[in-house]
């Protein structure tokens, strides 16, 4: 299953819930949750923690529109819109943490 | 593969309708079919005609309406929902229609992959 | 279509601040129509849907708690509501005006897998 | 005493409107002044006339023009915001009028209190 | 200075920003926030702590609409909207954190 | 309208994924035109609005970043950008499009309280 989320990891609970939750599958990172993807971050160990269990994704656009694409956590990968089209595709269905 | 997409958020406050629209143009040019767009909650106000965004900026509306001449996308606006938000015929954008929450149902049922947009 | 889906609404947000937790409803009640699998899951503040002694009077706008316990009559009987949400709210079974089947973070990312649509509110 | 009011999310999607509507009824109930109320960004969408919610629910659109009617109100709505959403002058709705971000600073400027209503 | 808070305290950060950033003044609970004023949350003992040094409101309406009009928090008094009219016209000014 | 007041505007959001940050922006310049005492504040995800390097090709909208640098020729030179909210997104002062006093979270909550109007984004 893909989990798609959209909020900052700092401001709202959304990715927080999907870690408590998700035991597999797939997440992807896009709008304000891409904050989440990056070194520095306050979420930094818990994503590094999650990337080692669960495959996370960012969605690069979103990324490099706020300045960050040289600052992803290494083992989290990146993805294009036709990134994010494939995953959603390879998964067997997807759920987004509005 | 076959693809709906539900937009729950309006134009330019949030990114969702950006987002649900690059997701869209990615999925064709992948070889995939998006079979419906439903526009849901505040996402009926992406179907206005009367839209006009600043020169230097991108027309929300209008490029949905673009891209489902051009790819036969069919593009359904929440009746419910318009009608609480003043989204009626008289000011519906071209390539949208306006229908029940059935057509939702049935984009679940009908569609490989429902992906939803919003906030 | 005569094909049935497993159809998960997942509610995840308090009634009245937005308009999600009554559409939500909506939605359930229109998929029950279709004679589809419905599931709803109460995540978040989304188990705060289904606190009893909702009065709205006070902020003129229309009660829907009431519907929840409609949705027997449609044949809508799967809802879950997450343990670790009502705890961090205080909230235990006794307060919510309809049965539910509450499960653990891990048992409702489970039951999530195996559905095929998942509607999030 | 004077009061401004910001709201900047649109009516039924969230409680802004509804907060902003009950905090201007009871102020004026108090004997305060609700000098103008601006409608910024989605905001906008209670200033439409297509508005039809069902029967039994809350006219939110209706009620502003009602109050402001009542009470003299001055209802301005940001034309930046607006035109990006659709509202313009042939879908405004009674008590209601068009105007730039000006408005909003004088707002500031002028009363004794300015009070935000938003997501 | 009147702080007024409209988000769930265990979905959104704006509570927590709010009692990092205030020395003084009152803080008013509306909308999704009256959570915040309710026994039992995860957010009780903070709540607590924060009654002791600043002042707590919370919008009577909106937790009577929630169903939580019977949990308040000892030491955070309830207001209906010509209280929180009060509040706005005794402080000097205003902030919604939004 | 010859008073002249402190207004404070309070960005907490993050750029592109709402409209907020554009907004405010909007504002800022037509208040500093009203010849009236302008602050910017950025707290939680509205120091994001200041990071360097922002590039949105890739998401087809405007990038706005740089009028945070022309707010100096409109007199607008009261950025306030909080410590603890930079700290915790592993931001320096280095990452940042324009010079801004950076203020514990105190020491803003304190100059919050001398604003006369402030307006939230």
């Amino acid at each position: 299953m893909l989990h798609i989320i959209n909020k900052s990891p700092l401001c709202h609970n959304a990715l927080e819930s999907c870690l408590r939750t998700v035991g597999s599958g797939d997440i992807l990172l896009i709008e304000d949750a891409v904050y989440a993807a990056t070194k520095g971050n306050a979420m930094e160990d818990r994503m590094r923690a999650a990337a080692g269990q669960i495959k996370v994704y960012v969605l690069l656009p979103d990324l490099e529109a706020r300045g960050l694409a040289d600052r992803i956590i290494d083992g989290i990968a990146s993805v294009d819109y036709g990134g994010f089209v494939d995953l959603v595709a390879a998964n067997k269905n997807c759920q987004s943490w509005l | 593969m076959k693809f709906g997409i539900v937009v729950n958020e309006g134009p330019y406050q949030h990114q969702a309708s950006d987002s649900a629209y690059l997701f869209c143009k990615a999925a064709i040019e992948r070889g995939h079919e998006v079979w419906r767009v439903f526009f849901y909650h505040d996402g009926v106000n992406n179907a206005t005609r009367l839209t006009e965004p600043p020169q230097d900026d991108r027309h929300i509306v209008n490029r949905w309406g673009k891209l489902a001449e051009e790819h036969k996308i069919d593009l359904v606006v929440c009746v419910a929902a318009a009608l609480r938000r003043g989204i009626r015929d008289e000011n519906l954008a071209q390539g949208f229609r306006i229908s029940g929450l059935g057509q939702l149902v049935e984009a679940g049922i009908q569609t490989d992959r429902l992906v939803v947009f919003g906030d | 279509m005569s094909d049935i889906k497993k159809f998960m609404f997942v509610n995840r947000k308090a009634p009245y601040g937005t308009i999600y937790a009554l559409e939500s409803l909506e939605v359930v009640l229109i998929t029950a129509a279709f004679d589809q699998d419905v599931s709803l899951a109460f995540l978040d503040d989304g188990v705060y849907q289904l606190k009893k002694g909702q009065q709205t009077k006070g902020i003129e706008t229309k009660n829907f708690s009431p519907t929840y316990r409609a949705l027997e009559g449609y044949d809508v009987e799967k809802l879950y509501v997450e343990q670790e949400s009502l705890e961090a709210r205080g909230l235990t079974e006794a307060d919510l005006l309809v049965d539910v089947t509450v499960l653990g973070s891990k048992e409702m990312g489970a039951l999530m897998e195996q559905q095929d649509v998942v509607l999030s509110f």
